[in-house]
């Protein structure tokens, strides 16, 4: 309700152009940046370009709540789920559907020209009711919230409790798994494997290792028993499910061609 | 007094770069909060219009949207990190054996 | 345009003429039961249906003397016996009209049937399917009754169809030749062709009179548009042609001869195929008002009467002759027919002379082939004259009746068709002089070949007489060929006047002019036939020729190529066509959309990619279109 | 309420018409206690506990609401937030009929050695060494039946709402618990999960352009009330840009529930990986709940624009059923067949939608009506269908390759035969529901001057017979598939299937009744 | 109207085709339908005889009131000539399919199938509101796709989805104008399916024109009228015979009954309007089938092809407008169906024998099966409209009735009367007559037709034999209809030209 003389500028104004412009670059800032925290850290920022927003059009409580609840609460959640699964792989430069950035851009282009074009001069007023008045008919913002909450919307205030439950139940559902057994310690384990050995005589040492032949030492090649045999502990059990047990029958005889090889050449040195 | 539409196109601005985001970003956590930043935007939105006019329906409505973003974020992460224990991946684009 | 004193309406059906239906009925059902009796009735079938038809042939003698008793405005007798169907104002009743023309045909259908079937007796004895031949026959009697006893058009036409479906079984008999299987196939078919005009005559008689009934469409006639009197007119003779065997649709007549001898005798000579001359006789009114279909019946005829005899020149198979004769002969009786009322009781009268000595020629045949071990070649005959001669002589007879030897019956129905066309026009006198001379050299070939000349039996035939169950038919058949002519001369034409409107000339049994000049062309074709054949002997096979003439009389004038080229092959083509189209047009491009929708399908499915980035890019752009369209649409 | 004589920070205690709100609060009581009873009772007794709670809710909850729809019971409720209409209590009762039906194949053990088709342990990881002990422990996530039941409430508070938030918050209640069943499947867990993915981010991103939707409406009007913004834009000369985008984008979070064109991408993917009880509950319950809503807003607060959403969702059900038909015809999958398919179905709705013949004479059908009994028949052949596709198995579970299903016929005639029944009904062949439904729908849209689509959509569905009839063609008409056989399922699969199966066929021969009421449920109120 | 005798008529066969779903023994379920088809007949002919009688048989009950649909029945004389055809025809099928094929569904099946149809092929014929007549339209589709697809012969699936996808493209451009009609007529403040209150509605104009066009598609492939005939040959060709009897003998008709009852009875402006196309249509599908007949190697394709010839004259005769060739079209309904069925069973009886439909598998068989061969005859001199057998009368109705108005029409189409006598006796030349071939010797001897095969024979022969020589209580049973049809379009016959003949 200033003089139209001056181009007078309002606190709100004055906010709006600060926090706005910051809002703008979070959320770029989330968008464009490859790490996750990074884009973490700019929705913050965004996020509380918000609040300041909303403090100054006389919504303090939502203001507090953007901050405490969605700032303090929901960014963080994601903060520590994004810590969970791995903060160090950023996302790669290189686009894999063919055409999907430019056309997201395009679509986002045109999606904000249309909004803007739609909602250019579409208020008929220029200068907002303000809820000021609203907002004092209860002697605040927070007993006008309030009343509003507790009595026109109270349904939807439950409905939300419902909401809240499936979000718990939810949660519990899919990152909560009960364990069936309890998992054994080092301890315990040590005492399963004398026990072992004293009632079925298993070996308690480490496993022979894989075997080491002139052509591979892969560790699909078992290990041979000083008899020639194969030493069946240095088996995989995995590798025999994928059947990427090596035949050690062709390995010894390039073993074998190889000593006697070696031999021939000694013959020959002792020849000469 | 500032022209309310400012609000408006800036909620805009933002739901815009939202949907980019979630068109972009391969990260489905960092997806995720490009929806957030697209809910926050009607927010926004809501807020401009209670300001515009003069009453508190709109700060409710964004209240109510805070609870569902809260409550779908919880769900939402309890789903990526379903599939990161499974796949040892949040890429969205790695869960694509449904198709065709 | 003559026009014609009205014809008094049929009276109704009174005593006798009360049973005037069983004449059809008793052969019909006797035909179904031994049909359907099956092997039951293999002992006694031929014996009841011979019954059968001696009582219609009883009937209509009784009939006959009735109406000769009768006034002569009161001969023709309508008995109606129920309403087949009505529908809109047309209503057509099961009717019969004994009239004067009508009682003719019924007794010579009786018959020469009846002697027929005695003689099958003998003929079929050692076929084991005699019953269902004999039923096939009681079949013919009853429908042949039928179309000649009709009171309208299309009663007419059943009995016509029928005719034609105990013709096809009869021709084909032998099923199991399938050159008789094929003739009988084919002689339907072609009657078809002439059903079609059938088909139209009584349509357009519908749609002109609202009736077709034989009295209503006669009253009608003289005031019908010349158009469509010409038109019916030629409708009716496009059946006449399918049925008569005359040109074009006369091609089926030489195959039917597949078919056992006393159904060529019975049907192919004497009774069915002169069903056409019938029909024009009967729709003379018509006729007589449309003066252009008159004019085009008599040049059929004039061709067929020339183009049968140029086929009985050359055919060695002894029932091919006969055949050409016969659609020789018809043609005369068209030719009559189509001259108008000065022809029309010769027409008739030519038929019935005809009746007799064909049926007993061809019946002649029967025995000769009988003795023969069924060949039909001529060349194959000679000398039987001495082995055969009761068949001989009667067949004899109808020789003479045929050519017009004086004062055999044939003499005077034939030469009265001869003056009377010259009376019409001196070219179609001609030709029918020309046609009785060629008439005289192929059945003197005939006689020649068969009954004459030195022996060219096959190996193993031992020819003999036949026995009297089939010679007698011949007695009397020859007698009749030799007499029915002086009986029925002077009494036909009176006879007549009522039913079909003729009138009466003046006959007197000294030949006219004409009547000299036919003895002296038939003297001279007898004199050729002779030169050619009487002296020299006859190859047992038939020489190679390059004469186009015998060749084009060996081939039936070419009637099957002709036949071929225009219809079937066209037929078959289109046939085969349409199987491809069927499959290839309609069904490909069925299969072809749905092949596109496959193909769409397929694509489509390739946007679903399975990336849920490409999942939401479809909604931003399908969110900014609407939007756009709604915004651009609405505010723009 | 006059507000303004109440002293500060005192408010009037807000008003609930508990039973006329009985139906829906009742199922989301017992969603409550199902809660309560995860954490008291012993995991033997849970699963009984469960399904009696769910099942004994269901029918209360169907007594009640019989009784007030009898008893006329109706108007605004909830101080505001619940329009409680004819076509309320109509898409309630079929709410809560499909749901109880859906829960009772979400209780199918027999089939599958003993235990639902939901995952043991739905946290653990697939293939694990945990996954293989909670499966051997006959661990169960009973919590499926709460979570069922939060979604069926939700779904009857989305299309019963009168107020937008009331909607967004409805939207979310049931979405969220969708998400959460579509991740639980005990087979071919990651697909499932994947399911569970992309229909949380698309989901949450189309609720994003619906919330924002609302907002720019709110903007407009200053009021989130569905009444008030019909008054708003009646009171608006000319169009304004704010009203065309909340439609736009209000449309948009509509339709993708429905599986509308450009919007349905998510459905093929999710319903072939979650659960197919789960499929054949969503198949039908979020289909019908969302064309309730979209009816709500769009007849309700949007009817005064209705010349300009008329031409584009016409539009819309052209592509929709176009994409859906023909996406249809090359699949192999069943599930995704039926996804498809109900993706087409989504088009032949609109086609009514847009006829959006509210006023004609009494007792005469109207658009709503006529999308009401759609949905209904199109139900019960869900469900059953649905139910038939879990009995079809191979070794690893359910065998959903179409090439499978060679032969169904010699095996069990009976599956085959109500297989066909139900796809018959799909196609509108009459002597089924689905097809007094397709000319019900159609009548409609040609009373509301819509012929041109009328004919369009018999074309589609002259081409959508033929994959409905492929099935059928391959159940009876091809030699059997080696490795396949119809599980033996217990009563709780079988029941809606032969429910669905009765009320196909009663629905097609005798439908007056079930007429009758959607034609009596009248109007939507505003 | 105190016994609902229509609706019971309709639902007997219903019923007793669902309770052979249950299980019970092959003898107990083929007793079961017979009983159940006999008792059909026996309520037709009561019916039939109530009709004469001058009894109102009419039901009428709200059914979907929301949408103005009633429960509505009633038969006029071309109903009713179609509902004892059917009823006729259902027992003899079921004779004739006595020992279904093996290797197939079972016997019990197929009974039940049958009883099915025949319910829904009544309630067709009986339907007096047009949503009811679509309804089971439509669903008679169902049982027959089901006996094509398991009786039929090799290639069953396939003949079986494309009869299933012409029909339903037929059906569904059907529905739109049955939605259509409703709406117009809800317009104009007739908001009813009823027949009789349609009547009452104007279809004018294009719209009338499209609706028209909507019926008209689908009875058109129906009734199968070239080009949208290759449904026929395929299903016939790979169904059984008693199938292709229903399926051409009955439900084909539906095309016919269809055209008279809701083309002409509800468009007659637009039914004058496509008149010309529709009879030169109908020409083009007598010739075209006559010639495919010839054309076909397989005695059952034939068959279906001398059908659409045949539909082409019963087509003719509706749009000559003419009270004889519209009488004439109904009565060929009525007869074709038998003669049809005749021709399908005979060919079913040789093809039992043989295992063989190839018209190269036979020859000479009259020789070794004579009853066979005969029954073949007859029932092909039926075919191709001998006078004596019932179709000759209703096929000259047909031409002399178009006569009256389309001379030049006519003479082309009863080219198709030639060529008929072309494809019967060719076909039966090949097939029974010539030499005995060695295959016909192994396969006949000793093996005519059999007690059952007689009696299916003899009453379908029987009923041609007295149509054809006493035709006159049917035709007056189906004259009223045509002469209601064409007072309600609004054409009268052209009077005899030369007056005063009589």
């Amino acid at each position: 309700m200033n003089t139209t003389l001056l181009p007078l500028v309002t606190g709100a104004e004055v906010t709006f152009w600060i926090a706005g412009p910051l809002a703008v670059l979070g959320a770029l800032g989330l968008v464009l940046s490859r790490r996750a925290v990074y884009a973490a850290l700019s929705m913050a920022v965004a996020m509380i370009s918000l609040a300041v927003l909303y403090a100054s059009m006389d919504a303090p409580f939502l203001a507090m709540a953007q901050i405490i609840v969605y700032t303090g609460a929901v960014l963080m959640m994601f903060l520590f789920v994004l810590m969970m699964v791995g903060i160090d792989t950023p996302d790669s430069a290189v686009e894999t559907l063919k055409a999907q950035r430019p056309l997201a851009f395009l679509g986002g282009i045109g999606i904000a020209a249309l909004l803007i074009f739609a909602i250019g001069g579409a208020l008929h007023r220029a200068e907002p009711a303000t809820v000021a008045a609203a907002n004092a008919e209860f002697g605040g913002n927070v007993e006008g919230l309030a009343n509003l909450l507790f009595g026109r919307y109270v349904f939807v205030f439950e409905l939300a409790a419902a909401l809240l439950i499936v979000a718990a139940v939810g949660a519990m559902l899919l990152a909560h798994h009960q364990r069936v057994r309890v998992r054994k310690g080092q301890p315990e384990m040590a005492a399963d494997r004398m026990y072992a050995y004293a009632t079925k005589g298993e070996h308690p040492g480490p496993l022979p290792s894989s075997g080491v032949y002139a052509g591979t030492n892969a560790i699909g090649a078992p290990a041979l028993l000083p008899d020639g045999s194969i030493a069946e502990k240095s088996i995989s059990h995995t590798l025999t499910m994928r059947g990427a047990i090596v035949d050690p029958v062709p390995l010894q005889q390039v073993t074998g061609q190889t000593f006697a090889a070696i031999e021939s050449v000694r013959d020959d040195e002792e020849d000469v | 007094m500032m022209n309310p539409e400012n609000y408006l196109i800036l909620a805009a601005l933002l739901f815009a770069i939202g949907s980019v985001g979630v068109l972009t970003r391969r990260n489905a956590l960092v997806a995720f909060m490009c929806v957030e930043l697209m809910l926050n935007a009607c927010n926004l939105a809501l807020v401009a219009g209670s300001h515009i006019h003069g009453a508190l329906d709109g700060q409710v409505a964004a209240f109510f949207v805070m609870v569902v973003a809260a409550a779908e974020v919880v769900v939402g992460l309890a789903i990526i990190v379903m599939i990161y224990r499974t796949r040892r991946s949040t890429s969205v684009d790695d869960a694509n054996l449904l198709k065709l | 345009m003559i026009l014609l004193e009205t014809i008094a309406e049929p009276v109704a059906a009174t005593g006798m003429f009360t049973w005037a239906w069983t004449m059809i009925a008793v052969p019909a059902i006797v035909a179904g039961l031994l049909l359907l009796a099956g092997k039951l009735s293999d002992a006694w079938g031929h014996l009841v249906a011979t019954a059968a038809v001696f009582w219609s042939f009883a009937i209509a003698v009784c009939l006959f003397a009735e109406q000769l008793l009768a006034p002569a405005t009161e001969r023709a007798v309508a008995a109606p016996a129920y309403t087949w169907f009505s529908v809109g104002e047309w209503t057509f009743q099961v009717g019969l009209l004994v009239d004067q023309l009508s009682i003719l045909f019924a007794m010579l259908i009786t018959g020469v049937g009846g002697l027929i079937h005695v003689y099958s007796i003998g003929y079929m004895s050692h076929d084991p399917r005699r019953r269902r031949f004999f039923a096939y026959l009681n079949l013919f009697i009853a429908a042949m009754l039928l179309l000649v006893l009709a009171d309208n058009y299309l009663i007419l036409f059943v009995g016509w169809e029928g005719v034609g479906l105990a013709s096809y079984l009869l021709i084909s008999f032998w099923q199991h030749k399938p050159s008789a299987a094929a003739a009988g196939t084919k002689a339907f078919v072609m009657n078809r062709v002439g059903d079609l005009g059938m088909l139209m005559a009584i349509s357009t008689m519908l749609a002109m009179f609202g009736s077709s009934k034989f009295t209503e469409v006669n009253a009608g006639a003289a005031s019908t548009e010349p158009m469509w009197a010409t038109l019916i007119g030629l409708f009716l003779l496009l059946g006449a042609c399918g049925k008569s065997a005359q040109v074009p649709l006369q091609a089926w007549l030489l195959d039917a001869m597949e078919g056992p001898t006393p159904v060529s005798a019975l049907i192919h000579a004497a009774t069915m195929v002169t069903a056409g001359v019938y029909l024009v006789v009967r729709s003379h009114a018509l006729f007589e008002a449309a003066p252009t279909a008159q004019m085009a019946v008599i040049i059929v005829a004039t061709v067929t009467l020339l183009a049968g005899a140029w086929i009985g020149t050359s055919q060695d198979d002894i029932k091919k002759v006969l055949a050409g004769s016969t659609m020789s002969q018809i043609g005369y009786m068209m030719l009559a027919a189509g001259i108008g009322p000065a022809g029309y009781a010769f027409a008739i009268f030519h038929l019935l002379t005809h009746g007799f000595f064909k049926a007993n020629m061809f019946l002649g045949a029967g025995s000769v082939m009988h003795g023969m071990n069924d060949d039909v070649d001529m060349r194959h005959y000679g000398a039987l004259s001495k082995v055969m001669k009761v068949t001989f002589l009667t067949f004899a007879m109808g020789y003479l009746a045929i050519i017009g030897f004086p004062f055999f019956s044939g003499y005077f129905s034939k030469d009265h068709i001869i003056e009377a066309a010259f009376a019409d026009n001196t070219f179609i006198g001609v030709c029918a002089l020309i046609g009785a001379g060629i008439t005289a050299f192929y059945m003197t070939r005939l006689m020649l070949m068969t009954f004459f000349g030195e022996k060219r039996w096959q190996p193993g035939v031992h020819p003999h007489e036949s026995p009297k169950v089939m010679t007698i038919p011949l007695i009397i058949l020859a007698i009749l060929s030799v007499g029915a002519g002086i009986v029925l001369n002077f009494w036909i034409q009176e006879w007549l006047a009522p039913a079909v409107g003729n009138h009466p000339h003046e006959l007197s049994l000294v030949p006219t002019p004409v009547g000299w000049m036919t003895m002296a062309v038939v003297a001279l074709g007898v004199v050729a036939a002779w030169l050619v054949f009487g002296r020299s002997s006859i190859p047992v096979t038939a020489p190679a020729t390059n004469n186009p003439i015998t060749l084009a009389g060996r081939n039936v004038l070419f009637g099957d190529q002709v036949n071929d080229f225009l219809f079937v092959s066209p037929t078959t083509a289109l046939a085969t066509g349409i199987d491809t189209t069927d499959a290839r047009g309609i069904d490909r491009m069925v299969d072809g959309g749905a092949q596109a929708f496959g193909g769409l399908s397929t694509q489509m499915r390739r946007l679903q990619t399975g990336y849920a980035r490409s999942y939401a890019l479809t909604m931003v752009f399908g969110a900014l279109v609407v939007g756009a369209v709604l915004i651009l649409t609405q505010l723009g | 309420m006059s507000s303004i004589l109440m002293p500060v920070l005192e408010m009037a205690a807000p008003t609930l018409e508990w039973r006329a709100l009985a139906p829906v609060l009742l199922v989301f009581a017992a969603a409550c206690v199902g809660i309560l009873l995860e954490a008291v009772l012993p995991r033997a007794y849970r699963f009984l506990g469960q399904m009696t709670l769910v099942f004994a809710t269901a029918l209360v909850s169907i007594g009640f609401l019989v009784i007030n729809w009898r008893g006329q019971y109706g108007g605004r409720l909830a101080m505001g937030s619940i329009m409680l209409d004819g076509p309320t209590y109509f898409m309630w009762a079929s709410l809560l009929v499909f749901g109880t039906l859906a829960f009772m194949v979400f209780s199918e053990r027999q089939l599958n050695g003993g235990a639902t088709t939901f995952a043991a342990s739905a946290a653990s990881v697939p293939g694990s060494l945990d996954e293989a002990d909670a499966t051997a422990a006959r661990y169960e996530h009973t919590e499926v039946f709460p979570l069922g039941l939060f979604a069926l409430g939700g779904m009857m508070v989305f299309l019963a709402s009168s107020d937008l938030i009331v909607m967004f918050v409805a939207l979310e209640v049931f979405s969220l618990p969708l998400y959460l069943l579509s991740g639980m499947a005990r087979r071919r867990r990651l697909l499932s999960q994947e399911a569970a993915l992309k229909y949380f981010l698309l989901g949450a991103f189309s609720s994003g352009f619906f919330l924002f939707g609302i907002a720019m409406l709110y903007v407009f009007s200053g009021s989130l009330d569905l009444a008030a913004i019909h008054t708003a834009i009646e009171g608006n000369a000319g169009s304004n840009g704010l009203v065309m985008i909340g439609l736009a984008f209000i449309a948009i979070g509509l339709l993708f529930k429905v599986g509308v064109v450009p919007f349905h991408s998510w459905t093929p993917d999710v319903y072939m990986g979650a659960p197919t009880p789960v499929t054949g509950f969503m198949a039908i319950a979020t289909k019908l709940a969302a064309v309730g809503a979209t009816m709500r807003v769009f007849y309700v607060a949007l009817d005064g624009e209705r010349w300009s959403w008329q031409p584009l969702f016409a539009v819309l059900a052209v592509l929709t059923m176009v994409v859906g038909i023909i996406g249809a015809l090359t699949q192999s999958d069943i599930k995704r067949l039926l996804a498809y398919s109900s993706i087409a179905h989504a088009g032949f709705i609109l086609v009514a939608l847009v006829g959006a013949t509210q006023t004609v004479a009494a007792g005469e059908g109207t658009s709503a009506s006529a999308i009401m009994f759609y949905l209904a028949a199109y139900g019960f052949a869900t469900i059953g269908a649905f139910a038939l596709v879990t009995m079809v198995r191979n070794a690893a579970g359910e065998e959903n390759n179409i090439d499978g299903w060679s032969g169904v016929a010699a095996k069990n005639p009976w599956v085959a035969g109500l297989m066909s029944l139900f796809m018959l009904s799909f196609a509108g062949i009459p002597l089924t529901g689905g097809f007094i439904g397709k000319w019900a729908v159609f009548t409609a849209a040609w009373r509301g001057g819509y012929g041109w689509l009328v004919i369009v959509a018999v074309l589609a569905s002259l081409v959508a017979v033929y994959f409905y009839l492929r099935l059928i063609v391959v159940m009876f008409g091809r030699k059997e598939a080696k490795g396949v056989y119809v599980g033996n399922a217990s009563a709780w699969t079988w029941i809606p299937v032969v429910v669905g199966a009765v009320a196909t066929v009663w629905m097609g021969l005798v439908p007056d009744q079930v007429m009758q009421l959607a034609t009596f449920a009248g109007g939507f109120l505003r | 109207m105190t016994f609902p005798w229509l609706t019971f008529l309709g639902l007997l066969p219903l019923v007793g085709g669902v309770l052979l779903f249950l299980p019970m023994g092959r003898g107990a379920a083929r007793t079961l339908g017979l009983v159940f088809s006999g008792v059909t007949l026996a309520v037709a002919i009561a019916v039939t005889a109530l009709h004469v009688g001058g009894a109102d048989l009419a039901v009428q009950v709200p059914w979907i009131r929301a949408f103005g649909a009633w429960w509505a029945l009633d038969v006029d004389g071309m109903g009713l000539a179609m509902v004892l055809m059917t009823a006729v025809l259902t027992p003899i099928v079921l004779l004739a399919e006595w020992e279904p094929p093996a290797m197939r569904w079972s016997a019990q099946a197929f009974f039940a199938l049958v009883l099915i149809l025949e319910g829904l092929s009544l309630f067709v014929f009986m339907a007096n509101d047009v949503l009811l007549f679509y309804l089971f339209f439509e669903a008679t589709l169902i049982p027959t796709y089901f006996l094509i697809v398991g009786f039929g012969g090799v290639r069953r699936s396939y003949a079986a989805v494309k009869f299933l996808l012409f029909s339903l493209a037929g059906g569904l451009i059907m529905l739109a104008s049955v939605v259509g009609v409703y709406v117009v007529g809800a317009a104009q403040g007739v908001p009813s399916y009823l027949v009789s209150d349609l009547a009452a509605v104007r279809f004018d104009g294009d719209l009338g024109r499209w609706l028209m066009l909507g019926f008209l598609i689908a009875f058109v492939v129906k009734a199968p009228m070239v080009p949208l005939h290759t449904w026929l040959p395929d299903a016939a060709e790979h169904s059984t015979p008693g199938t292709a009897t229903l399926l051409v003998g009955v439900l084909d008709k539906i095309g016919t009954f269809g055209m008279i009852k809701l083309c002409l009875g509800l468009f007659p402006e637009a039914s004058l309007w496509i008149t010309p196309f529709m009879v030169w249509f109908a020409v083009i599908s007598i010739i075209w089938g006559a010639l495919g007949a010839i054309g076909s190697r397989n005695l059952m394709r034939l068959v279906a092809y001398t059908s659409v010839s045949h539909f082409g004259f019963m087509v003719l005769g509706i749009y000559a407008f003419t009270t004889a060739s519209m009488t004439g079209s109904i009565f060929y309904m009525l007869n074709h169906g038998f003669s049809t069925a005749a021709m399908f069973l005979v060919v079913g009886f040789m093809a039992k024998r043989t295992g063989s439909y190839d018209i190269a598998a036979y020859g000479g068989v009259q020789k070794v099966a004579p009853v066979l061969a005969g029954v073949l005859l007859v029932s092909g001199l039926a075919t191709l409209s001998l006078p004596g057998l019932a179709p000759f009368v209703s096929e000259f109705m047909v031409i002399a009735g178009t006569w009256t108005r389309y001379p030049v029409v006519t003479a082309v189409s009863i080219i198709g009367v030639v060529l008929a006598a072309v494809y019967i006796l060719r076909m039966y030349q090949r097939t029974m007559t010539g030499p005995v071939t060695d295959e016909t010797a192994a396969r006949f001897t000793g093996r005519d037709l059999t007690g059952i095969e007689k009696a299916v024979m003899v009453p379908i022969i029987g009923v041609l034999l007295v149509l054809g020589f006493y035709p006159q209580p049917a035709v007056q049973l189906v004259e009223p209809t045509a002469k209601a049809t064409l007072a309600y379009v609004g054409t009268t016959d052209p009077a005899p030209v030369v007056k005063g003949a009589k």
